[in-house]
C-alpha cells in the first residue's frame, strides 16, 4: 500500500479526497470540504486604476480598486517602469513596460500588454521598439486616441519620439519623431496630438489615414519653460486643455485648429500669502459640469519643490476665476477628480504608499474629506478612475 | 493513513524517481504528524477545479461560520497562514483573484475551530502567476516545519509546482477534520 | 552652426568639452573638470555578505558590506528568490535565483551566477535545471564541497533534490534524489553531504570520484519533528554539525564517518524562566576559539514563534554547558559569529531591514554591544563574513 | 553657445532623425536656459574614461572642497539630484560602483558653489546594469524640468541609452563653471 500511495497521481488523490466527508464525525450540519479555485470575474462597479511603477527591476503592476471602498478588485502585471492607459468603457487597460532578461541588465523588450479588465487576464501582447521613456509616470506619456484605434506612447533614447501602435491590427504602425518635445495630448476627433517643447512651444502632430505618415504644426510660444514651466499633467475642460506651471498658473489651450493655440492664463495662487505652488505629479483635473479646477498646492514654493507633497488640495472656479476651497490634506501628490455633477476626488500619497478617495461637497464651495484609503505598495504617481 | 501520509513526504517527479523510491525503501520511517494526513490532499485536487461562480460567499458548511469570513489574521483557519489574503485582493478565502492560478501544491495546517471545537485540516495555497503584492501580511505559522516535512513548510513558495512561479496571494481551504 | 551641431557624435562633443577649462574665469587654483568613471576594485578588507532575498519577481542582491563600518561596498545581483555561497577566500560569490520571462509568469530559468568579489562582476553563469527550491533562504540550501570543487544546489518542485554542479567544468553533474529530506550539510572531507529527513533521521549522501552517481547512508533517528523539531540552520564545531531546536535543544552531530551519529543533544533554555525558545533564520553560530554558541532567542514561546523577533542573543559555553551572558536585542532574527578569539557579531534584523555589527568582549562572559547597523533595504535571513 | 544648446535638446537617434531635422527647420526656437549650456557634455564624454584607480579621493581641483565629500544631501554639488548617492553604494562622488556602467547620458544642475560663490554645472549619471536599491534617498530637483528640456529632467532613467537598464545609484560631477 505504501508503496502503491507514493505513484499516486493527481486523479488518484482527488478520489481519495472524495472519502473524507464519509470520514468526518456527525454533526448538525454535516462538514463539506471546501474546494479552491480561481474566481472568474472581477467584482462589477465603479473601478479606480492606480499604476505602481516598479523602477528596481521587479514587476509594476495596475491595480484595479472598487471606487465605491477602494478595496482592491483586480491587478494586471506588467515589466519595470510601466505607463498606463484605460479604455474609456473601462474594459481595457493598456500597459507599457520593459522586460529585461537579468532585471537590470541583459536583452531588453518594451512590450504593449492589453488586459480585459472583467477578467484581469492578458489577452494580447505587442513588442514595441526598445525606446519607451523610462520616466516617472505622466497620463501624457501614453495615450489612446479618442475613437481608441491608436495607441500613442513616448519614447525617450532621450531622443524623443512617439511609437504609433495600431490597435485594430496589433502592430507598430510608425515613429513619429519629435525632437525637443515630450508629453501627448491627443486630440478630440481624428488622429492628431500636440506635444509640448522645450522653446515654451507645442508641435500637433496629424497622422495620415492609414496612421503611417504625419504633419506637423507649431505654435506660437505658450509658456516660459526657464521662469515658470508647465507640467506634463493635463486635463480636458470642454474643448479645451488645461495646464498648470510649476507657480500655479493654468494654461488654457485649445488644439481644435490642429494647432494648439492660447485661450487664457490664469494665475490662481498669486494673491494667496505664503509663496503657494503646484506640488504633486497629477495636478490638474477638472470637474465638467461644475467647472471647477482641482490642484495639489502646497506653501513656501521654492526651487526643485514642484514634486513634493500638497499641503491642501483647492478648489478653484476656473470660470470665475476665484479660489473656492482648499482642503487641508497630508502627503497627497496626485489627485483626480470625476466628471458627476457631485465630484468624488482620488488622489495618491506616494510616501505613505496610499490611494485615498474624497467625498467632494459642492454646497460647500466644493470641500473635500477623505472617506476611504487603501494601500497602493509601491511608488505611484498617476491613477484613472471609470464607471 | 499516517503510512499513506509518510510516503506522501516522498513526492517526486521525472527521473529522480526510480532512484528516491529505492532510498525509500531503505528508510525505517515512524509514524507522526498524523493529524497532517489529510493535508496534502487539499493541494492537489485544485486543478481539476479551475473556476466558480458563486463570488465566493459559497463557504464550507457544518463550521458554524458567517456567510462573509473575517479579514482578520487572527481568524481560526488562519492558524498556519504565511502570506498575504487573498480576500484583500480581489479573490476570496477560498478563491484565487481574477486572472491567477491556484497553486497545484500547498503547505497545510491543522486548525482548532472556536465553533465546534474540532480540529479541521486547512489547506494554504498560494495564487500564482501574477506580480505585485497586495493584502496585509499574515503570518501565523503554527505547526509550520522546515522543508524536510515539505507539506508542512509555510516558508516555501506554492507556485513551485506551477508554470507561473509569483506568488500573489494566500487562500485558506478547509479540507478536512483532523481525527 | 546649429545644423551641424545636432548631428554631433559622442566624440564631437568630447573636443567640444576639451575646451571648457578656457572658459573658465582665472582662479586662485584654476577649476579642473571633473570626470565620471566607474571604480575598478571593491574596497579591500574584511566583509559580511547579506543575501538581499526579492520574493516579488525583482532582483535580488548579495550586498558586499565592510566588516569594519558595515558601508556598502559592492553588489551582485540576481533573479527572484536567491540563495547563496561565499568561497572560503571571500573572493567568489556563487547566487542561484529565478529569471522567469514576464517575472512573475512566462518562461523560466534557474540560473547560478558567480561574481568576482574584488570587482563586484559577473564572471560565469550557468543554467540549472528549473527545479530550485523556492524558500526562504538558509545557508544549507546552497553549499561548497569543502574543496569547493561542488556546488551542492537544494532543489523543491516539491520533490526535493539535490543538483551537484562541478565548478571547475561549469556544469551540472548529477541530480541526487532526496525524497522527504531537506538541507545541505558538506562534509570536511572529500565529496559528501548530509540531509535532514521528515522522520527525524539524517542521510548521508557520498558522491562517486567524478561526481555523477552517489551512495547514501540513512542515520537513526536524531530529533523529534513533532514534539521538536529542528531548524535547517547549522554551523561547524570543530569536526561536528551543530544543530538546534525550537525549543533551544542544540543537537551535537558527527558526519565523519559517512553517516550521522548523535553525539550529545544540549537543552540551553530548560532551565530559563519565560518559556525561551530559538528566535529567528540563522540561529546556530559557534565561536571555534572560546567555544561559544551565540543564539538568538525569545521568551513566550509558543506554536508559530520560532521566526519572530529575538529579544535576547546568548552566549552559551557548549563545553560547559553553560549560560553566559543574555545580551538584549531588538527585532533580530539571524546571528553569525567570526571565529576570531576576540569574536564578532552580525546580525539581521528582517523587520527593521537592517545588518548590525557587535562587539563581543569576552572577559564580560561574551556579552554584545552594536556598534555600527545600515540598510539591507529588503528580506533577508542569511549572511556571511569573509577576512 | 545657446544656440549650440538648443539644437542639443534635438538629440535623436536612428530612423527618426531626418525626418527629426526637418521639422527642427521649422521651429522658431529663442535662447534660453543659457546656463544648462554646458550640462550637456558631461554626460556624453564618459565612455571614454571607462576607470580609474584612484579610489574617489580626487575630485576636483578649484572648488575649495574637503578630500573627503561629505554625504548630505545638502551639499552643494547635490543640488538638483534625484536618486540615491553612489558614495553610499561602494563608489564615490564621482565613481560609479564596480562592476556598474556609467549612464552614456545625464542631466545637469547648475549649483551655486558656497567656496567660491560661483555656479557650476554638475552632471547626474546614473550608474547602470545592476539590481537593487542602495544609500538613502537623495532629492532636490533644482533646476528640474520634465521631458520636454530632457538635459534637465531629473524624473527620466538615464540608464536609458545604456544597454543595460538597471540603475543602481547616481553621482555628480562638476563639469564646468556656469557662466
Amino acid at each position: 500500500m505504501a508503496n502503491r500511495f507514493s505513484l499516486l497521481t493527481c486523479s488518484a488523490v482527488l478520489a481519495l479526497q472524495l472519502a473524507v466527508p464519509n470520514l468526518a464525525q456527525a454533526q448538525e450540519e454535516p462538514f463539506v470540504p471546501e474546494t479552491l479555485t480561481a474566481k472568474e470575474m472581477v467584482d462589477p462597479g465603479p473601478k479606480v486604476f492606480v499604476n505602481v511603477q516598479n523602477w528596481g527591476g521587479g514587476p509594476s503592476v495596475v491595480r484595479f480598486y472598487s471606487a465605491d471602498d477602494l478595496r482592491v478588485v483586480g491587478t494586471a502585471d506588467a515589466g519595470a517602469q510601466s505607463h498606463f492607459a484605460i479604455s474609456a468603457d473601462g474594459k481595457t487597460v493598456y500597459i507599457v513596460s520593459g522586460y529585461y532578461s537579468r532585471l537590470s541588465s541583459g536583452t531588453a523588450e518594451h512590450v504593449l500588454r492589453i488586459f480585459d479588465t472583467d477578467t484581469a487576464s492578458l489577452t494580447k501582447e505587442v513588442q514595441l521598439p526598445v525606446k519607451v521613456s523610462q520616466y516617472t509616470d505622466d497620463a501624457s506619456l501614453m495615450q489612446l486616441s479618442a475613437d481608441e484605434k491608436y495607441l500613442y506612447v513616448q519614447n525617450a533614447t532621450p531622443a524623443t519620439s512617439v511609437t504609433v501602435v495600431d490597435l485594430e491590427k496589433g502592430e507598430v504602425v510608425q515613429e513619429v519623431p519629435s525632437p525637443g518635445c515630450f508629453g501627448i495630448y491627443p486630440s478630440l476627433k481624428g488622429h492628431a496630438y500636440s506635444t509640448i517643447c522645450g522653446d515654451g512651444t507645442f508641435t500637433t502632430m496629424t497622422l495620415s489615414a492609414d496612421g503611417a505618415t504625419f504633419e506637423s504644426q507649431k505654435s506660437d510660444t505658450i509658456f516660459d519653460p526657464e521662469e515658470d514651466p508647465i507640467y506634463l499633467s493635463f486635463d480636458r475642460a470642454g474643448a479645451d486643455l488645461l495646464f498648470i506651471s510649476y507657480k500655479g498658473v493654468v494654461h488654457r489651450l485649445s488644439d481644435a485648429g490642429g494647432i494648439i493655440k492660447a485661450v487664457s492664463a490664469t494665475p490662481i495662487a498669486e494673491s494667496v500669502e505664503g509663496d503657494w505652488g503646484t506640488s504633486g505629479y497629477t495636478v490638474v483635473s477638472y470637474n465638467e459640469p461644475n467647472g471647477i479646477l482641482f490642484v495639489p498646492m502646497a506653501s513656501g514654493r521654492h526651487d526643485g519643490s514642484h514634486y513634493h507633497d500638497a499641503e491642501e488640495i483647492w478648489a478653484y472656479d476656473l470660470e470665475n476665476k476665484k479660489l473656492l476651497y482648499r482642503t487641508p490634506v497630508e502627503g497627497i501628490t496626485s489627485v483626480i477628480t470625476t466628471d458627476e455633477e457631485v465630484p468624488t476626488l482620488f488622489g495618491l500619497d506616494i510616501g505613505g504608499g496610499k490611494v485615498v478617495k474624497f467625498e467632494v461637497d459642492p454646497e460647500a464651495k466644493f470641500a473635500a474629506k477623505p472617506v476611504a484609503e487603501n494601500a497602493t505598495k509601491g511608488f505611484t504617481t498617476t491613477l484613472a478612475a471609470r464607471q | 493513513m499516517a503510512k499513506l501520509l509518510e510516503n506522501f513526504f516522498t513526492w517526486m517527479d521525472g527521473a529522480a524517481e526510480t532512484r528516491a523510491r529505492n532510498i525509500a525503501h531503505r528508510a525505517g520511517r515512524r509514524s507522526f504528524l498524523q493529524k497532517a494526513g489529510w493535508a496534502l490532499v487539499g493541494g492537489v485536487v485544485l486543478p481539476m477545479l479551475p473556476y466558480d461562480n458563486s463570488n465566493g460567499v459559497a463557504y464550507a458548511r457544518g463550521l458554524g461560520e458567517p456567510d462573509e469570513l473575517p479579514e482578520d489574521c487572527e481568524y481560526w483557519r488562519y492558524c498556519s497562514l504565511h502570506g498575504s489574503l487573498c480576500s484583500q485582493c480581489g479573490g476570496s478565502v477560498t478563491q484565487c483573484p481574477p486572472g491567477t492560478q491556484p497553486s497545484k501544491v500547498a503547505w497545510v495546517g491543522t486548525c482548532r475551530n472556536p465553533n465546534d471545537d474540532k480540529d479541521y485540516l486547512v489547506s494554504y495555497n498560494d495564487c500564482c502567476g501574477k506580480g505585485g503584492g497586495c493584502g496585509e501580511g499574515c503570518s501565523r505559522q503554527e505547526g509550520d516545519r522546515p522543508g524536510y516535512l515539505m507539506g508542512l513548510a509555510s516558508e516555501s513558495s506554492w507556485c513551485q509546482a506551477n508554470d507561473n512561479k509569483g506568488i500573489h496571494c494566500t487562500v485558506a481551504i478547509v479540507v478536512g477534520l483532523a481525527e
